[in-house]
C-alpha cells in the first residue's frame, strides 16, 4: 500500500512528534508514505469563512498534486481531512466549481481531475486491525479519553459516519489493550475551530474547560485525539488553565508506544503537558511483559 | 460567484426552518456565549442583515447542530457563506482579525502555521528533517501558489 | 363526422394561462368539428346541458371536452352524453389544466400547447367507436384487512347493512392499537371500555366472519369480484374446544419468560398466550417460534400445557389452512407502526432504559399493562419527566416529513395521565409547535395546562445521561436561552409511519403510496376513502396519521361505500377490451404469453387465437406484440394512437 | 427556420401511475417546460416499436414513456415488458440514426407529481442539448 502522506502544518510545524510517530507506525505497518510540495489544507475555520472559492482553488491544488501517480491521500487531522474531503466531494458533484477551480488552476499549469481521494488515516486502521495486532508490542493497559474531533465525523452527508455513536476510534485503541473510557459528552467540539481558536481564545478556552472537566471526572491516563489540531488545543489549553494536567497523544503516537517505540522518537516529551508518568506507567508494562 | 442573501437561504434551505431550537440546543459553543443558532437562521430567513451580527463568529463550525436539524435546514454551511458574506461586506469583527496573520503566513510560507525556529530544532532531534518536505522549502511550487493566491477572490476580500 | 368540440375556461383556472378563443379558432377550422363552444365550468348543470342540447339539436355525433383531467370528469361527461342519446365512448376529453394551464407559465406557449392537445383529441374522436358496457354480477361480500379500530368500524357498519364481511387480521386479536390504550384524548374515556364491546360485537355478528391471525395470500379479480385466498396460520389450539380459562398459560413451562409484543416488550408472557385478557376471540395461541414442543420436538417430560387443559384443544398437529373466499369489495385498513426511535441516537433510545417511547408509555397506564397500571418506571416512580415532540416526524433527515397528527395530543394525554397518578412529579413537555386542532382538543390542551404541565417551546436536542440520572437539552426558543433538564423518565413522543404487513397488501392491489409511504386515496379531497383501483377502498391509519374520531369516520365513510357497490346485483364493465381478427390471426401465439391474467385461449381448431373478453383488463401488452397486427385494443386502438400522434407533432 | 426551434417531445404515460403523476403535478402548480404532448394509454406496455418511430418519423425531436415502478404496474408487469421493448427498441434507433437519449423511459407514481416535473425540466433541457432530431429535419425538409 501506498499514499500520499498529508501531515497537515500543526504536525509538522508545532508538533512534530506527530508527524514522527505516523512516518514510524506506517513504516512498521508496511505503508509507504510518500512526501508532496502541500501547502496547508488550508485552514477551514480561516480561509472557508473567509471565502470558499479560495478554499476549494487551494484544497484542490493540494488533491491534484498526487493525481499523476494516482495516490490517495492520507491525513493525520480532521481539519485537514474536513477541508480535503470537503472539497473533494463538492467537485465531484458540483461541475460549476470545478470548473472555476480548473480555470485558476489552469493559470499556474495545473488540473483537478478528482481522481486522488483523500482518506482519513482512521479510516485506513479500520481496515489494518490485523497489522495493528501483530506489531503490539505492549500492552499499553490504559484508561484513555477518545477525541473524535467535529470534522472526522462531520457532516455526515459528505463522511458517512455515524456521527452520534461512533465506535471506531474505540475499538482502534481497544486493539492495544486500552480501555475507552466513556466520559460525559465525549463528543463535544473541542472549540478550536471555525477560526474561534485563534479569533476568541477565551471562548474557546471555556467551550475546552467543560470538555477537560468531563474528562477529568472520568479518571484516565490520557486523551488520545485524531486530529493535530485538537491535539494542539487540548495541550496548550491545559496549560492555559492550569488546573488540568492530562496527557495528550494523538493515536499514531499512541501506536508507536504500543508498537514499543521510544517515547523519545515519538516527540511526547515535547508536549505541553508532561507525559513522564504516562511513559514510566508503559514501560512498566512492558518489563512486566519481558518478565514473562 | 458571489452569494446573495437569498442564494444563501434557498441553497441552505433556511426557508424550511420550524424553530424548533434543535440547533441551539446542540451548539457547544452557544453553552459559553451569546450565539444563539436558530436565531441566525431565523434572522436571515426573514431578511435581516445576519451577517453582520458578531456572534456568527462564535461557531466552531462543529456540524453538530447541522446533523440534527430536522429540516435538513444547511446551518453550518450557512453560517460560513454568511461569514463570506459579512467579509465581502468588510463587516468582520475584531476577532477576525487574528485570522489575518494566518492568511499572511499562508501567502509567504504556504503555511497558516508557518515553521518557527524552536520547532525546526526540535525537528532535528527526532529525526525528522529540519524543514518539512513541503512547498516552504520548493521554492517553485510556492511561487506558483502564491501566482494561484495571487488571482483569488481572498485576496480581494482578505484586505491584505 | 359532426364533432363537437367545448373548451372549458375552469373558472379562471384555465383561460388565465390559455388564450381559449384561440384554441376555439383554431379547432373549428378543422373539417370535422361542426361546434366549437367555450364556456366557464363545463362540469356545471349548463355547461352539460349546453353539450346535451347541441347532440340533439345538431346530431352530433362525437364530443370533445377540453378541460381538466379524464381522470377527474371523464364519468361525467360520458355519462351525460349517453344521457343525451350518445354513446359514451364517442366522447373524449383533451387535458389542458393540469397538464397544461396549471404547469406552465407562458401563455403563448400554453395556448399552441392546448390547440395541439384538443386538435389531438378531436383526430382520435373521429376514430372512437361506439362500444357497450358488458354487465357484470356482483358478489354480495366484503373483505376488510386489518382488525384495528378502522377494520372492526367498517366490518361492523357492512354487516349491519345485511352484507356479508370477511375481516382478516394478522395477530392473535383484534382491536390495533387501540387496545393497547389505557385512556384516550380529549375526552379520557377508557379505551376498553369503548373498544371491547364492538370487538365483542364483531365476534358475534351473524354476518361477519372473523378470521385472526389470518393473512391475505393473493387477490385475484375486480371490482365486484375478487378471489382472495386468505392463509391461517396454525394457533395450535383447536378454537372450537378452548375457552380461553388460561390454564394452559399459567401452566406452560415459559411462562413469563417471552417479552409481550402487546406490552411493547415490558411484560412478559409465556409460549401459550393471549395478546390481553379482553382479546378477541378469546382463544389461546402457541407461539410457535418460542414453544419448546413446537421447536426441539419436546417439552419436559410432557407439555404442560397440554396436561393442564381439560378441553384436549392443545393440537399440535396442525397446519395452516388455506380459505377461498370471493368479495365484491375490499377494504385496506392495515393501520401504522410506531416510528423506532433508535436511528434518533442523540435521544439514546435503546441505550438508557428510562428513555421510553409513547407507545410504552400506553402500556405503563394501562391496568392490564405490565405495572398494572401503576407508574412505575423500572420499579421506580419518576418525579421528574420529560416529554419529546415530533420524534420520527416533520423530519426530512429519516425520510419522514409529514407531521404525525397524534402526537401532540397524546403527549397532553399522558401528561395528564402521569399527573394523575404522581401529582408532585413535575413534567416538562418540549416542544416544536402545539398541533391541537380537533374538537376539544384545544380546551384539553389549556386543561393540562392548568394542571400544572410546562409547555417550553423549543424541542429537545439530546439526552445524555450523568451520575446516573438523565439530562435533556433544549433552547427555550422563546427566551433564547439554552437549559438542562434533569429527568428520571424521557418520553418519545414517537410518529406514526405505515404498517410493515401493508406492504405486500399494496402490491397485491397495485394501490399507490403517496410521498409519506401511506396509501394513496384517490382525491385527497373529495375522494379520501376511495383508491383509484375500483372496488378498494381505505379506512384508518393505513391511509394516513390520524386520530381515533377521524379514523371511525372515515371507516364508516368506507363502508358506506362499500355497501353502496354491493347493493347493486350488477356493474358495468369498461369495453376496453382487446379482440383478436381472427381473419388476420397467424397463429403464432405470441400474445399469449404475454398476458397477466391469461385471457388468451388458443383455438387449435382454426388456429386462431381467442381473448376472453371477461377476463381482459385490457392492457393492450398484447396488442402491442402482435406480429401481424391482429388484436384490436378498444377504444385505444393502433389507428387512434397514431391519429393523435400525427396531430400533436 | 425563421422562429426558433423548441423541441417537440411526445409523451406516452400509463393512466395510473405516471399520467396520474402528471396530474398530481398540475395539481400542485409545479411548473416544467411546455414541451411535451401526453397521449394516455391504459399501460405502458400498450406502446410498440411502430409507434414510438412513427413519432420519430413524423418529426417529434424526442419520446418519452411513462410507466408505474416496478411491482406497482396496475397490470401485474407491463412495465417490465415495456422496459424489455425499449431496450431493444434503443438499438434499433441508433441503427436508423436517431440518437438513443432521445427515447427516455421513467416510473413516476401517481404521488411522483415532483419527480414528473423535475424529469419534463431535465429531459426538455437534455433534448435541447441534443438539438432538433435528424429526423425531424428531414421532414421539415419535405414539407
Ligand atoms: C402512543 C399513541 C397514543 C395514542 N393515543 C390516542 C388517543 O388517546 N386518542 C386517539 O384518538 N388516538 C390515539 N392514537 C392514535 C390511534 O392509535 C389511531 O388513530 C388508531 O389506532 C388507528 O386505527 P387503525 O385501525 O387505522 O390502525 P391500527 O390500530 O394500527 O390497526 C391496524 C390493524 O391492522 C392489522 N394489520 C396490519 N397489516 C395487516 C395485514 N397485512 N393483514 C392483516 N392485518 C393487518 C394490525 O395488526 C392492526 O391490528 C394514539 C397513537 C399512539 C402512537
Ligand atoms: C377562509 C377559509 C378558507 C378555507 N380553505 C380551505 C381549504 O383551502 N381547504 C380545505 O380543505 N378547507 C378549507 N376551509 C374549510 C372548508 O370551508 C370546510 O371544510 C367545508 O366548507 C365544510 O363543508 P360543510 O358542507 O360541512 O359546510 P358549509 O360549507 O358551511 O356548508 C353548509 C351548507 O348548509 C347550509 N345550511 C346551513 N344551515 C342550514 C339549514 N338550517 N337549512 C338548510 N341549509 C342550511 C348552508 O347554507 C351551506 O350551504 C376553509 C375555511 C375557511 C373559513
Ligand atoms: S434545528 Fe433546523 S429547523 Fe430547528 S430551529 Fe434549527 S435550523 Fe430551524
Ligand atoms: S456548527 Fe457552530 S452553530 Fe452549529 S453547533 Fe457547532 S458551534 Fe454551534
Ligand atoms: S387450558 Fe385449554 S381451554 Fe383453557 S385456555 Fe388453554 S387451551 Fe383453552
Ligand atoms: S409445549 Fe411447553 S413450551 Fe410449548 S406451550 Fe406447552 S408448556 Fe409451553
Ligand atoms: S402532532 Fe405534534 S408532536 Fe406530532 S408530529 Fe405533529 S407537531 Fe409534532
Ligand atoms: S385556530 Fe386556526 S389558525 Fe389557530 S391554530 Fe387552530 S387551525 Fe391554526
Ligand atoms: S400475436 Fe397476433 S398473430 Fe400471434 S397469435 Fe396472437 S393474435 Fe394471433
Ligand atoms: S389487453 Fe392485456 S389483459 Fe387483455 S388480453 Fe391483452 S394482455 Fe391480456
Amino acid at each position: 500500500m501506498d499514499y500520499a502522506f498529508f501531515p497537515g502544518c500543526i504536525a509538522k510545524n508545532v508538533y512534530p512528534g506527530i508527524e514522527k510517530a505516523t512516518r514510524i507506525v506506517f513504516e512498521k505497518m508496511n505503508v509507504g508514505l510518500h512526501d508532496y510540495p502541500y501547502s496547508c489544507c488550508p485552514p477551514p475555520g480561516v480561509v472557508a469563512c473567509y471565502d470558499k472559492d479560495t478554499w476549494y482553488a487551494l484544497g484542490a491544488r493540494n488533491l491534484a498534486l498526487s493525481e499523476p501517480d494516482n495516490r490517495d491521500i492520507m491525513t493525520i487531522c480532521a481539519g485537514c481531512y474536513g477541508t480535503l474531503h470537503n472539497v473533494w466531494h463538492e467537485l465531484q458533484h458540483n461541475d460549476a466549481k470545478r470548473a472555476y477551480v480548473n480555470e485558476h488552476l489552469g493559470r499556474i499549469g495545473m488540473t483537478y481531475k478528482g481522481t486522488s481521494r483523500p482518506i482519513h488515516f482512521v479510516d485506513l486502521l479500520d481496515g489494518m486491525r490485523d497489522t495493528i495486532t501483530q506489531n503490539k508490542e505492549v500492552d499499553l493497559d490504559l484508561r484513555v479519553a477518545v477525541h473524535y474531533g467535529c470534522h472526522y465525523l462531520k457532516p455526515t452527508t459528505v463522511t458517512g459516519e455515524n456521527s452520534e455513536s461512533p465506535m471506531l476510534l474505540d475499538e482502534i485503541v481497544g486493539l492495544v489493550g486500552c480501555k475507552s473510557i466513556p466520559f460525559k459528552d465525549r463528543l463535544t467540539c473541542c472549540g478550536a475551530g471555525g477560526g474561534v481558536m485563534s479569533g476568541e481564545p477565551e471562548l474557546s478556552l471555556k467551550i475546552m474547560e467543560r470538555k477537560l472537566k468531563n474528562i477529568k471526572k472520568a479518571d484516565v491516563d490520557c486523551i488520545v485525539n485524531i486530529c493535530s489540531f485538537c491535539h494542539m488545543n487540548f495541550d496548550q489549553s491545559q496549560k492555559k488553565l492550569e488546573s488540568f494536567d492530562i496527557p495528550v497523544l494523538h493515536l499514531n503516537q499512541l501506536l508507536g508506544l504500543a508498537f514499543g517505540v521510544k517515547h523519545k522518537h515519538l516527540g511526547l516529551h515535547m508536549n505541553l503537558v508532561s507525559t513522564r508518568d504516562l511513559v514510566k506507567k508503559v514501560k512498566g508494562a512492558k518489563k512486566g511483559r519481558d518478565e514473562e | 460567484m458571489d452569494k446573495t442573501m437569498d442564494d444563501i437561504i434557498r441553497e441552505g434551505n433556511a426557508y424550511a426552518c420550524i424553530q424548533c431550537g434543535r440547533c441551539t440546543g446542540s451548539c457547544p459553543s452557544g453553552r459559553e456565549c451569546g450565539l444563539r443558532t436558530r436565531k441566525i437562521i431565523h434572522m436571515a430567513r426573514v431578511g435581516i442583515d445576519v451577517f453582520k451580527t458578531e456572534e456568527l463568529w462564535d461557531c466552531t463550525t462543529c456540524f453538530t447542530c447541522q446533523e440534527r436539524c430536522p429540516k435538513e435546514v444547511k446551518i453550518t454551511d450557512i453560517i460560513i457563506e454568511l461569514r463570506n458574506l459579512a467579509v465581502k461586506n468588510s463587516y468582520y469583527p475584531s476577532m477576525a482579525d487574528v485570522p489575518k496573520i494566518i492568511i499572511q503566513n499562508l501567502y509567504r510560507t504556504g503555511n497558516g502555521q508557518p515553521l518557527s525556529p524552536e520547532v525546526s530544532k526540535l525537528r532535528s532531534i527526532i529525526g525528522l528533517d529540519k524543514e518539512p518536505n513541503d512547498i516552504a522549502k520548493d521554492k517553485e511550487a510556492l511561487a506558483d501558489f502564491q501566482k494561484l493566491l495571487d488571482g483569488l477572490p481572498l485576496m480581494r476580500w482578505g484586505g491584505i | 363526422m359532426k364533432i363537437g368540440v367545448y373548451v372549458c375556461h375552469c373558472g379562471v383556472n384555465i383561460s388565465n394561462t390559455v388564450d381559449v378563443q384561440k384554441v376555439i379558432s383554431e379547432v373549428s377550422a378543422l373539417p370535422t368539428v361542426a361546434v366549437c363552444r367555450d364556456y366557464q365550468y363545463m362540469c356545471s348543470d349548463p355547461g352539460q346541458e349546453m353539450i346535451a342540447k347541441d347532440i340533439r339539436e345538431l346530431g352530433l355525433d362525437r364530443v370533445v371536452v377540453a378541460a381538466c383531467s379524464p381522470r377527474m370528469h371523464e364519468p361525467t361527461f360520458r355519462g351525460a352524453v349517453e344521457a343525451a342519446g350518445m354513446n359514451p365512448y364517442c366522447f373524449e376529453m383533451a387535458n389542458i389544466r393540469e397538464q397544461c394551464s396549471w404547469v406552465h407559465e407562458d401563455k403563448e406557449q400554453a395556448t399552441r400547447k392546448a390547440a395541439d392537445l384538443v386538435k389531438s383529441s378531436v383526430a382520435r374522436a373521429a376514430l372512437l367507436e361506439p362500444l357497450n358496457s358488458t354487465e357484470v354480477p356482483v358478489t354480495h361480500a366484503a373483505l376488510v384487512i386489518g382488525g384495528g379500530i378502522a377494520g372492526i368500524q367498517t366490518a361492523l357498519d357492512i354487516a349491519n347493512s345485511g352484507y356479508p364481511v370477511y375481516l382478516v387480521e394478522k395477530d392473535p386479536s383484534i382491536g390495533g392499537h387501540m387496545a393497547q390504550f389505557d385512556k384516550t384524548f380529549p375526552t379520557l374515556d377508557c379505551a376498553a371500555c369503548i373498544l371491547t364491546p364492538k370487538m365483542v360485537d364483531v365476534a358475534r355478528h351473524p354476518n361477519i366472519e372473523l378470521l385472526t391471525y389470518s393473512e391475505v395470500e393473493s387477490i385475484e379479480g375486480s371490482v365486484g369480484n375478487f378471489h382472495v385466498r386468505i392463509r391461517k396460520k396454525p394457533r395450535y389450539v383447536n378454537v372450537s374446544l378452548c375457552t380461553g380459562c388460561g390454564s394452559c398459560a399459567t401452566a406452560c413451562r415459559l411462562v413469563g419468560r417471552i417479552p409481550s409484543e402487546f406490552d411493547m416488550g415490558l411484560g412478559k408472557r409465556g409460549a401459550i398466550y393471549v395478546p390481553f385478557p379482553q382479546a378477541v376471540p378469546l382463544r389461546y395461541t402457541i407461539d410457535p417460534e418460542k414453544c419448546l414442543m413446537l421447536k426441539h420436538g419436546k417439552c419436559g417430560t410432557s407439555p404442560k400445557c397440554v396436561d393442564a387443559c381439560d378441553r384436549d384443544a392443545i393440537d399440535f398437529s396442525m397446519t395452516e389452512e388455506i380459505l377461498e373466499v370471493d368479495v365484491g369489495a375490499i377494504v385496506v385498513a392495515t393501520g401504522y407502526k410506531e416510528f423506532d426511535p433508535t436511528i434518533k441516537r442523540e435521544y439514546k433510545y435503546g441505550t438508557f432504559k428510562n428513555v421510553m417511547t409513547g407507545l410504552e408509555l400506553e402500556r405503563i397506564f394501562a391496568p392490564s399493562g405490565p405495572t398494572g397500571g401503576k407508574a412505575l418506571i423500572n420499579g421506580k416512580v419518576p418525579k421528574k419527566i420529560v416529554f419529546v415532540s415530533c420524534v420520527g416526524s416533520r423530519d426530512k433527515r429519516i425520510g419522514n416529513p409529514y407531521c404525525s397528527r397524534v402526537c401532540c395530543m397524546y403527549i397532553a394525554k399522558q401528561a395528564h395521565l402521569l399527573k394523575e397518578k404522581i401529582p408532585d412529579a413535575d413534567i416538562t413537555v418540549m416542544y416544536t409547535d402545539m398541533r391541537a386542532f380537533g374538537k376539544g382538543y384545544e380546551e384539553f390542551y389549556e386543561r393540562v395546562q392548568k394542571e400544572g404541565i410546562k409547555y417550553r417551546r423549543g424541542n429537545a436536542a439530546e439526552v445524555y445521561e450523568e451520575d446516573g440520572v438523565l439530562h435533556v437539552r433544549a433552547e427555550d426558543t422563546l427566551m433564547g436561552e439554552p437549559y438542562e433538564l434533569e429527568a428520571d423518565l424521557v418520553v418519545l413522543g414517537t410518529g406514526l409511519e405505515p404498517s410493515d404487513a401493508a406492504d405486500a397488501i399494496g402490491h397485491m392491489l397495485h394501490l399507490s403510496r403517496s410521498a409519506d409511504k401511506f396509501f394513496l386515496e384517490a382525491h385527497p379531497k373529495l375522494r379520501p376513502v376511495d383508491t383509484v383501483i375500483d372496488g378498494v377502498f381505505l379506512a384508518g391509519a393505513a391511509q394516513g396519521p390520524k386520530d381515533i374520531p377521524d379514523t371511525v369516520a372515515q371507516a364508516s365513510g368506507a363502508a358506506s361505500h362499500v355497501v353502496n357497490l354491493l347493493s347493486k346485483d350488477v356493474i358495468l364493465a369498461e369495453p376496453i377490451v382487446a379482440e383478436v381478427n381472427t381473419d388476420v390471426c397467424a397463429g403464432c401465439r405470441i400474445c399469449e404469453i404475454l398476458c397477466p391474467y391469461d385471457a388468451h385461449a388458443f383455438d387449435e381448431e382454426r388456429n386462431v387465437m381467442t381473448i376472453n373478453k371477461a377476463i381482459c383488463k385490457g392492457c393492450g401488452s398484447c396488442a402491442a406484440a402482435c406480429p401481424s397486427g391482429a388484436i384490436a385494443m378498444n377504444h385505444f386502438r393502433d389507428s387512434q394512437i397514431v391519429a393523435q400522434i400525427l396531430e400533436v407533432i | 427556420m425563421a422562429e426558433t426551434w423548441n423541441p417537440k417531445i411526445v409523451g406516452f404515460l400509463c393512466n395510473w401511475c405516471c399520467y396520474a403523476g402528471a396530474d398530481m403535478a398540475g395539481t400542485s402548480r409545479m411548473k416544467y417546460p411546455p414541451n411535451i404532448r401526453i397521449i394516455r394509454v391504459m399501460c405502458s406496455s400498450r406502446i410498440n416499436a411502430e409507434m414510438v418511430i412513427k413519432a420519430f418519423q413524423m418529426g417529434a425531436d424526442a419520446v418519452f414513456i411513462g410507466g408505474c415502478h416496478p411491482g406497482d404496474c396496475h397490470y401485474v408487469d407491463g412495465n417490465y415488458r415495456t422496459q424489455k421493448r425499449i431496450a431493444v427498441l434503443r438499438r434499433l434507433l441508433e441503427h436508423l440514426g436517431i440518437d438513443p437519449r432521445r427515447l427516455r423511459l421513467e416510473w413516476v407514481s401517481a404521488a411522483e407529481g415532483e419527480k414528473f416535473a423535475q424529469t419534463m425540466d431535465e429531459f426538455a433541457k437534455e433534448v435541447a442539448e441534443l438539438g432538433p432530431s435528424p429526423l425531424a429535419a428531414l421532414q421539415r425538409e419535405v414539407l
